[in-house]
């Protein structure tokens, strides 16, 4: 360890009354491999901000080569060599996938003008190192998820990085973009460049690290060499907690089904599903990014109305043009994208989680029922474990599983039938995505009807009683989840 | 106790070039006298504005208020406070107000439209196409004036007619508007001889466009505007004559009108302001309140010089 | 070809160039007037300072902010260095003055960018304020009262052409002023700003995500605060050009024009949220709305009938365009709306 | 995870909270300077009476503006829908006069604000389609309704006023309860407490804050984003057409072009009061204060002879900016930003 590339000595740093690192030390050698691991909020994102110079560090100081830094900026820290894929991407969606791709390393050579046929080199030369298939001139801002992400890595790629750093880069990726990316840090390894890797997923730190580091509370708890770890003592390093993971299996469906549909189909997005999901089942959907499973989950709440086929609630034939008609008819959908799908940032806590049923805590006359309200509210911050202090703090006051909890406690305050998760524990750490399971096979034992929608394979077969492999918009196979394996998903997936 | 007494003369605003001018007459007076009174405009000429600070003339306790209204109707009710409190107003450009004690007019405006419209006449030799251009339809003294020089020349030239499909045109109080309307006018009605303005960025601004379009000579344009302002289109010919009342004299002559009122001075026609143009104020005919002097004048490149403004 | 078609249905560039087709054909219907010689030439001089003002307003609403502040800043510069001029008794050609005011310019826009650019304060309420504070330093401190002459420097620049159109039917002409050229050399280098330098490109990046431009290298403070003052220039130059071509300065008859100035830019495809939209689109918006304004009498639309007729067109002209991107957009793969601006 | 714990009220609330302590401060100065300087002349009670019947004309509109703000959009018509409603208003009373000069029947006036408040809902749930359904940016949609309306009522009037109404209107609006409180205080303030009420007490009220924060969220937790916006956009329409009805008392007659100054004036004081332009974020509180402490700077100013008028201006966009700034230091670092974008 006497070389190491960049050493983070002591580092602290607080936001207006959030103390999130308490003296953080990390260590990274040249060409390793390290992974960054901790629960929602321990403080992750921030150490990597302060290594890249966008925040300043309270206390402590970050050595580069040996060499003590002093207050650098984000070009600064490129120069060094180090280059950083965020967790929310920091792409531009109004500007085209070149630009977004070559703006960094032209802006990190201080270039002026632009060579709009240089960036376009640049671009087709980072979309070639890892074989990204991408129209050059699309908008990011009408890419998918993945996509963006793809972006974002490609771009941290075109530099002659020493380190780079990537803050949950797997999150919205398939697993096949995930081979793809592990296959790049391979290569970028075998080049001595070195990769600090953030990530929650407990096989993709065995699969590809070291050495990883574990904070917990803005805490360096443990470092060490990732053969020394084995899964019981990962989720104990990070949460402090141990846990024994059941597979959920329904216990009494009804007979009606809650949910059926018949022959859906949108144009450009599905065609032909159909399923039917009964009360007290958790049914998995998964698929490839663009299998239309998204599209799906939107169809079923009314966000885009399929056009062709029908659904069917408790038997009776539903028009669900709009997602008031979704929630009318007890189904509720937890968006893909929480941040700006599914909450109000700078709005209270309580807002947040009281809005989908809002209507049911006035009186008459409209006029909100304050004391309703805050029963409501006191009840949901307590059944869903959400750590604050206050629930009129602003909702951006709370780390990523505590976020998505509020999502979720959102829905099921409004006592639905049906409800529809789109990867329900994206960007989501082992505590909260334990506990998020809990509740969801809990909802489903008293009788709801729950669709999962995740890539998340494990997830999926730990949780559901049923699986619906989607491929191109159709569904391929549908099977028990008790008897599927990752294996036979991944394979009708493909 | 004449020394003691606050007059204040609030103008339509005060960046106006007009009202600048008066302000320089009040403040003259007001140094020639000994009186405490002064100017106190808006910054944009806006009938709201002007109410209010009319309004808090009066909760301030004024002993007298000299006003040019923006719009006759807006301010008669608080001119009615003003009265109910005991304050002396005094009105001008404001024939039609009734919560006054006086209104003085440098003429009538039907006598002042007209004279813009005989000196339009002349220029275009008593015959031909013409229309008439105010700053906003919704301007009262402006329309007033318009009215009057288009009922004028039904009646004293026959010879000559209004456009039909647009008698009347808005400047919009600005010069360049106006310049760009009289461009789309002439573009569009070739026929067109005269445009009657009103404001005084009509006939500049007219005038810039006929210059502009080659049309000297063939198109003629008359209105109001200050001397200085005018000296250039004036001396180039481009127009021939501009009509005006000295706005310095009008100004001296409300405080004037004012003072008697305080006094307590018999009001008798006619009354001798002591200012030009204001020796000898008549009531308008069946009228107590409108009392009109004979203050407007024309200017012309002979004359442009002399006024010292 | 059909990739192309789609793509143009897509762009509001298209609707609106159709809207100001609609529009010049309805004129030269009505009054055979509009495509003669003179009447391009009146259009393209009463573009110039609008021209000139859209511009700015268009690399501000790029960048993500909003500025109201122009026509006051604009007032103020020309004002301030009309005056100085006379009491000084310049006789010199055009290039002081317009150095002057640029100058000034700088500064007021600079004024602008240290609340915008450094502090990061709304740009929305950053200009408000500045603007009342512009118009009261030169209505208040400066006394500004109509000029009624210019200095002949700027008045030979203002009455000067780069040629005379004349209508071969009726005799009437028109001269192409050469501020003209002005406003075509602030497109030519806006265009290469926002197309080919960094700055420009971080304009737009700012204006998609602020956050992520800071992260890209981009000094965010920097770059809005540069904007801001070279917007500040842009305006000063307009506003003197303005004076030129008026041979007389009114200081307050700029003033208001600010929302029909963004009215174009917004109703060319400019997006109010920031961070997208094109010169191309911007200039044609604001020939619309300069158009409209100056062919009432053309088209013969009563003079009391104008505010109607200029209102029902931003609300059909800014309509159809709206629902029609809208739509285009509306099937899209993720299955997220996009536009999903706060309404 | 660390959070420090916060008092018993919200963090988001305290931070507005603060916004209004500094107007108080503000205020505070201002009264103390006036008493210092022209006490005998300031704190009377004709002067405080006069100002309470002259702000409720633009109070009324700046109440629908600040909530259109909430909504993260924009209302600029209040001033055209005020004046049309006042026209439509002030020809029904002539008609309702008797011929014979007896007294307007007992349900004229009556049916004057109930008529009135109509037309300007209808008028606002218009401005409210186009926002929302035909997805004009408000800006725009706004603006062109407004230059539309003024063009109806010059059409309806010629552009003339339309006065000589019946004595009995004015009388009764202008009237002063228990020769105390000016009725138009007491119309202002139960419209404001009906906002009020609308905000903090009722569910519509949470959801437009919401629905301004993120439209998207919104939509995705079932907020009916379309009927919440027009319902705004209508209340705002009423609040214009009372402050319509309020101006046709206070001049006792109706024009096209009344209060052309209100329409900045609205904005500056809503965005004074701590509304952002960005939505989700604002308290009546703060807009009353500044509407009053609007009043109280112009009606003071007004109390120094030898100051010119100008220099309102230049102190009105100073304090605006002063409060922003000191906003700005207070906070300490700027508060957690919205990602705007989130990819
Ligand atoms: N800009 C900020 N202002 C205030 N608090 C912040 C800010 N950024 C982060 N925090 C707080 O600091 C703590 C650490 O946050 P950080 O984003 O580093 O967590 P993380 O480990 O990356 O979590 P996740 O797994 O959810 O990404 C959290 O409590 C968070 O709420
Ligand atoms: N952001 C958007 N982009 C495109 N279309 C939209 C958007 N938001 C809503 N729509 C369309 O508008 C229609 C109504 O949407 P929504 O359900 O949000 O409105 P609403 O408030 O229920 O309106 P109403 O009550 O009048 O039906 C839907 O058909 C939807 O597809
Ligand atoms: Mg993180
Ligand atoms: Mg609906």
């Amino acid at each position: 360890m006497a070389d190491s590339l960049l050493r983070a000595v002591d580092i602290q740093k607080s936001f207006a009354g959030v103390h999130a690192l308490k003296g953080v030390s990390l260590d990274i050698a040249p060409g390793e491999i390290h992974c960054l691991a901790g629960e929602n909020g321990s403080g992750k994102s921030t150490l990597i901000k302060i290594i890249s110079g966008v925040y300043q560090p309270d206390g402590g100081y970050i050595e580069f080569d040996g060499n003590k830094l002093g207050k650098i900026t984000p070009i600064d820290a490129i120069l060094l060599g180090v280059q950083v894929i965020y967790q929310d991407f920091s792409v531009f969606p109004n500007l085209t996938v070149m630009e977004n791709l070559a703006l960094n390393s032209e802006l990190s050579d201080k270039r002026k003008i632009v060579n709009w046929q240089r960036m376009r080199q640049i671009a087709e030369e980072a979309v070639a190192t890892i074989n990204f298939q991408v129209d050059l001139d699309a908008l990011v801002g009408t890419l998918t998820v993945a996509q963006k992400q793809m972006v974002a890595i490609c771009r941290a790629l075109i530099f002659n990085a020493r380190l780079i750093i990537m803050d949950e880069p797997t999150t919205a990726l398939t697993r096949k973009e995930v081979q793809a990316l592990f296959k790049v840090i391979l290569q970028l390894k075998a080049q001595g460049i070195s990769i600090l890797f953030v990530s929650h997923k407990l096989n993709e730190v065995f699969e590809i690290s070291e050495r990883f580091s574990i904070l917990r509370n803005g805490e360096l708890v443990v470092t060490g060499f990732t053969r020394d770890l084995d899964s019981a003592k990962f989720s104990y390093y990070m949460t402090g907690r141990e846990f024994s993971d059941e597979q959920f299996s329904a216990k009494n469906p009804g007979d009606t089904p809650l949910l059926e549909v018949r022959n859906l189909g949108l144009s450009g997005a599905f065609e032909g599903i159909s399923f039917k999901l009964h009360g007290g089942e958790i049914l998995g959907i998964t698929g490839l990014l663009d299998s239309g499973r998204s599209e799906l989950a939107l169809a079923l709440f009314g966000i885009r109305e399929a056009d062709s086929g029908e659904i069917l609630v408790k038997g009776k034939r539903a028009r669900i043009n709009n997602p008031q008609a979704a929630i009318k008819r007890g189904i509720g959908l937890v968006p893909e994208d929480r941040l700006s799908e599914g909450l109000f940032l700078p709005q209270s806590i309580a807002d947040n989680l009281i809005i989908a049923e809002i209507d049911r805590l006035a009186s008459r006359f409209k006029v909100f029922d304050k004391k309703k309200r805050a029963r409501e509210v006191e009840r949901l911050v307590k059944e869903f474990a959400i750590a604050t202090p206050n629930p009129a703090n602003a909702c951006q006051t709370l780390s990523g599983g505590n976020q998505q909890r509020v999502v979720l406690a959102k829905w099921l305050a409004c006592n639905l039938d049906v409800l529809v998760l789109n990867g329900p524990t994206v960007g989501v750490d082992i505590g909260s995505k334990h506990d998020i399971h809990g509740i969801l096979q809990n909802l489903a034992r008293d009788g709801m009807g729950i669709i999962i929608i995740s890539d998340d394979l494990p997830e999926v077969i730990r949780n559901c009683s049923r699986v619906i492999v989607l491929k191109s918009g159709r569904i391929v196979e549908e099977m028990d989840a008790a008897e599927a394996t990752e294996q036979a998903i991944l394979s009708r997936m493909m | 106790q004449e020394k003691d007494w606050e007059i204040v003369v609030v103008p339509k605003d005060a960046s106006n070039p007009w009202f600048v001018r008066m302000k320089v007459g009040v403040d003259e007076y007001a140094k020639e006298t000994g009186l405490n009174a002064y100017q106190k405009g808006t910054a944009e000429i806006d009938a709201t504005l002007q109410a209010q600070l009319v309004q808090d003339l009066i909760a301030q306790g004024v002993d007298a208020i000299c006003v040019v209204p923006v719009n006759p109707e807006s301010l008669e009710p608080v001119l009615k406070q003003a009265m109910d409190a005991g304050i002396v107003v005094i009105a001008h450009e404001g024939a039609s107000l009734l919560n006054v004690n006086y209104d003085i007019e440098a003429f009538s405006n039907t006598g002042y439209g007209a004279f813009i419209m005989d000196n339009l006449a002349e220029a275009m030799g008593e015959e031909g196409l013409y229309t008439t251009m105010v700053a906003h339809v919704t301007n009262a003294s402006h329309n007033e004036w318009a009215d009057a020089g288009v009922a004028h020349q039904k009646e004293a030239y026959p010879n000559m007619t209004l456009l039909e499909e647009e008698p009347r045109v808005e400047s919009e109080d600005n010069g360049d508007v106006a310049y760009n309307k009289a461009k789309e006018l002439f573009k569009k009605y070739p026929e067109l001889k005269g445009v009657m303005g009103t404001s005084s960025y009509d006939a500049p601004g007219v005038a810039r466009a006929i210059e502009e379009l080659g049309l000297v000579g063939k198109v003629f344009t008359s209105g109001t505007g200050m001397p200085a302002d005018n000296k250039a289109l004036l001396e180039s010919g481009v127009v021939k004559s501009l009509t005006l009342w000295d706005p310095a004299l009008a100004g001296k002559a409300m405080i004037s009108l004012a003072v008697k009122v305080l006094n307590g001075d018999a009001i008798e026609a006619p009354i001798d302001l002591g200012v030009d143009g204001y020796g000898a104020l008549t009531f308008k005919e069946g009228s107590e309140l409108v009392l009109e002097g004979q203050g407007w004048i024309v200017i012309n490149k002979d004359n442009v010089d002399s006024f010292g403004f | 070809m059909h990739k192309g078609f789609r793509k143009l249905t897509k762009r509001n560039e298209t609707y609106v160039s159709l809207v100001v087709l609609a529009l010049c054909l309805l004129i030269e219907v009505r009054s055979g007037q509009f495509f003669t010689a003179n009447n391009l030439v009146d259009i393209a001089s009463a573009m110039v300072v609008p021209g000139l003002f859209a511009v700015g307003t268009f690399m501000v609403i790029v960048s993500g902010g909003i500025d109201v502040s122009f026509p006051a800043l604009a007032s103020l510069t020309s004002y301030a260095t009309t005056k100085m001029l006379l009491d000084a008794g310049y006789t010199g050609g055009i290039w002081l003055p317009i150095l002057i005011s640029m100058a000034m310019g700088a500064l007021l826009g600079a004024f602008n960018g240290v609340f915008i650019g450094l502090l990061g304060l709304p740009a929305m309420i950053v200009t408000l304020g500045s603007s009342s504070v512009f118009k009261g330093v030169m209505q208040g401190a400066l006394g500004s009262v109509q000029l009624a002459v210019i200095p002949p420097g700027m008045r030979a620049f203002g009455t000067s052409s780069l040629f005379t159109a004349t209508n071969p039917v009726s005799g009437l002409t028109s001269r192409m002023p050469v501020g003209f050229l002005a406003l075509i050399a602030v497109l030519l280098l806006s265009f290469f700003i926002m197309r080919y330098t960094f700055f420009g490109r971080g304009i737009y990046a700012i204006g998609g995500n602020e956050a992520s431009a800071h992260r890209a290298g981009f000094n965010t403070k920097r770059t809005k605060f540069l904007l801001y003052v070279f917007v500040g220039m842009v305006a000063s130059l307009a506003g003197l050009i303005r004076t030129c071509m008026m041979q007389q300065n009114h200081p307050t008859n700029m003033l208001g024009m600010e929302m029909n100035i963004i009215a174009g830019v917004v109703l060319g495809g400019t997006a109010i949220s920031g961070g997208a939209g094109s010169l191309t689109g911007c200039m044609l918006g604001t020939l619309l709305i300069v158009i409209v304004e100056n062919s009432m009498i053309l088209i013969g639309i009563p003079t009391i009938w104008k505010s109607v007729f200029v209102g029902a067109l931003i609300i059909i002209g800014t309509g159809v365009s709206a629902y029609q991107v809208v739509r285009a957009n509306r099937v899209r793969s993720t299955g997220r709306l996009e536009g999903e601006v706060k309404a | 995870m660390t959070t420090k714990p916060a008092g018993n009220k919200p963090a988001f609330t305290n931070r507005v909270d603060q916004h209004v302590l500094r107007l108080l401060l503000v205020m505070a100065v201002w009264m103390v300077f006036m008493a210092l300087t022209r006490a005998s002349r300031f704190y009377t009670l004709i002067n405080f009476q006069t100002m309470a019947s002259q702000f409720p004309e633009f109070g009324l509109m700046s109440l629908g503006v600040m909530l259109c703000m909430i909504t993260g959009g924009i209302d600029l018509s209040p001033v055209g829908v005020a004046n049309l409603v006042a026209i439509m208003m002030a020809l029904l009373l002539k008609q309702l006069a008797p011929a014979d000069g007896g007294g307007l029947p007992v349900y004229a006036i009556p049916l004057v604000f109930v008529l009135g408040a109509a037309i300007g809902a209808c008028l606002g749930i218009i401005n409210g389609l186009l926002v929302s359904k035909v997805r004009i940016p408000p800006i725009l949609a706004t603006l062109g309704m407004s230059e539309l309306l003024t063009g109806v009522a010059i059409v309806i009037t010629n552009g003339a006023a339309v006065s000589g109404l019946p004595v009995e209107y004015a009388m009764t609006v202008n009237n002063k309860i228990g020769g105390l409180v000016p009725m138009q205080l007491v119309i202002f303030a139960i419209m404001a407490i009906i906002v009020w009420f609308l905000l903090n007490r009722t569910t519509f009220g949470t959801k437009i804050y919401l629905l301004g924060t993120n439209p998207t969220a919104a939509r995705f937790s079932g907020l009916k984003n379309h009927r919440l916006i027009i319902s705004t956009y209508m209340i705002s329409g009423i609040t214009a057409a009372l402050g319509g009805l309020v101006m046709l008392a206070n001049y006792n007659s109706a024009r096209a072009n009344y209060g052309g100054v209100y329409v900045l004036q609205c904005i500056l004081v809503v965005v004074l009061g701590g509304v952002s332009p960005t939505g989700g974020k604002g308290r009546i509180s703060g807009v009353v204060l500044a509407i009053v402490l609007l009043r109280m700077l112009e009606t003071g100013i007004n109390r120094f002879p030898q100051i010119s008028s100008y220099y309102i201006s230049l102190i009105w966009g100073g304090v605006l900016l002063l409060v922003m700034v000191l906003d700005y230091f207070s906070a300490g670092k700027r508060p957690i930003r919205r990602p705007r974008k989130i990819p």
